[in-house]
């Protein structure tokens, strides 16, 4: 079954960025497709690599970085949201002339649509966060 | 093609999830799906007349919304009951929906596909 | 020794607006901003606890709800100048979430 | 055609278990996590609402919470296996904030 | 010096306020002013026992509570009608506290000279 | 008389980073001193400076960074709530190796003693978010 999720929350306000990761480890452990990962409002600050986590606590932005690398998943944050975030990476960033880019490598940022097609195509949907 | 719900429990203002669901509702009518706009609880305030956000300076939400139909998003439903509670009635809101009850709405539910939830 | 009380959530959002109810001593005000307004709205489930209370709304944050018409009686309206007088005038703020 | 139902909020910060159970139809099922496992505990305000219906926990958030000997009855701890379970049998999921 | 109460209606794990009240009630021992712990509404769970984090693998936050009193923050108030309505009783605290009820908290607020919110 | 500020809110994600700045002009209108703002948690999202906002929106950090420049006011952030999301001046991005600052230069990094100390120290301390 091929399932998608979306995010809304960010990991540091929130608790449904690692309820989010969970169920998306859940998924993968019992043999279903995860569609796509969609990042949307304050979800996009789980691609944030400038964040800085105590030792002793997890860095849920890079255990969904580690997750999408091992699984190819594909995880995409909405464009819209991410840039009012100052989520951006190399070729935002440039366009809008700021010093640095902002969003690990292994998220994608993207439109709605994808999130449209997430919800048309995939068997179900599940939304963390809000 | 899959029937989406798109479920507004947020009111306006406070939080973008109502701004989020609207840029979320005019992306997905370009593929032109059966599509839903459910309004409950808090999120029937999106939909009430007359807001001025000239004093306050945020977005005009309301104008947004307001042109729905141009998208051809015509399936609005309002839930009677959270509207009746917040002191409201359908002559108060800016757009032309249907009011649903309860067993209407658990009806809905069943039949769409997926749910968006803001 | 009166105090400013601060609320900003709708109050199926939250149970701030109650809570605070049940504590509030004579003297003291009671301001409703952002979502908070929403509480002020006539005939609605959430006005109900504010009967026999006086209570202050933030102007702009009604005209952005479409409220201006809608109001409960024993609502004032004031703006962000008359926030900050009660909140002179008062001994302290309690913001309530 | 059965529904899963995802409560995350506390009773007293969202109306939105008060509002699933409104609609829940026969053959839904009823998932409580993150600060939705508050209304679970035995004996409180807002497990009163859930008197009479079958729901679902999740266990770590219950056990982080110190809630796991405070359970009303009729609630089932559930790890997020199950949670992907009831996802799969269920033909929709919808989130309630 | 001014008498400060730190009140606490959030719930733990959900939200990070009660970390990060309990950040600001050691940053602001240090300068040993007249301090209370106000623990209301959602707030009084924070205080649970048993608060098990091993499997969420969420912050220990219930084991820094319990380490308050080494820092000499000693004057914790729980309002009772909060605890009550949610089931639970001054032994299911991991903390000795002073049970208040509404009329207690009524003057505790008309005590402080300021109030951080959490 | 005094006025001390505390902001618990994001710009893009609550109205009440709005509600504060407003409220912080009308402090400065009425001929009273604002003691320090303090960012809190989300709060510290107000200091960044890599966002980018639509053109007909208004940029609530440009709108705070502003304000701090035209009264010399004190724009304090959390340092423990700015690391965990990505606010980092160009000392901190140096020592955790990030590519760059994400702080605007009007926003000052600093310990919760300047909450302790704002709350001590004001006369009145008014709360926004949460």
């Amino acid at each position: 079954m091929r399932i998608a999720i979306v995010v809304r929350s960010g990991p540091a306000s929130s608790q449904s960025s690692r309820s989010a990761l969970r169920f998306t480890q859940a998924v993968l452990d019992a043999g279903h497709d995860v569609h796509r990962v969609f990042f949307h409002g304050d979800g996009t600050y789980n691609a944030n690599t400038l964040s800085v986590v105590p030792q002793d606590e997890e860095d849920l932005s890079a255990s969904w970085a580690a997750l999408g690398r091992e699984h190819d998943l594909d995880l995409v944050i909405c464009v819209a949201s991410a840039l009012k975030r100052g989520m951006l990476d190399a070729s935002e960033a440039d366009r809008y002339e700021r010093p640095a880019a902002s969003v690990r490598p292994e998220f994608v940022i993207s439109g709605l649509g994808q999130l449209a097609d997430a919800a048309l195509d995939a068997d179900r949907m599940v939304t963390f966060g809000g | 093609m899959a029937h989406l719900l798109f479920h507004l429990r947020t009111p306006p203002h406070g939080h973008p999830a109502g701004e989020e669901a609207l840029e979320a509702i005019l992306a997905t009518s370009v593929f032109e799906p059966p599509l839903t706009v459910l309004f409950e609880g808090d999120g029937v305030f999106q939909l009430v007349r007359s807001q001025d956000v000239h004093a306050l300076g945020c977005r005009d939400l309301a104008a947004n919304w307001s042109a729905l139909p141009v998208y051809e998003v015509t399936d609005l439903r309002v839930h009677g009951p959270s509207l009746a509670a917040r002191g409201l009635t359908p002559e108060d809101l800016l757009l032309d929906v249907t009011v649903i009850n309860d067993a209407e709405l658990a009806a809905l539910i069943a039949d769409v596909d997926r749910v968006l939830s803001f | 020794m009166a105090t400013l009380h601060l609320i900003n959530k709708s109050p199926t959002r939250s149970d701030a607006l109650a809570s605070c109810l049940r504590v509030l001593a004579p003297g003291d005000a009671l301001l409703l901003i952002e979502d908070g307004v929403y509480a002020a709205v006539a005939d609605s489930t959430g006005s109900q606890a504010l009967l026999g209370h006086v209570c202050h709304a933030l102007a702009a944050d009604i005209a952005a709800r479409g409220l201006q018409t809608r109001l409960a009686d024993g609502v004032r309206v004031i703006d962000e100048a008359g926030f900050v007088d009660l909140c002179v005038h008062c001994d302290r703020v309690m913001s309530w979430f």
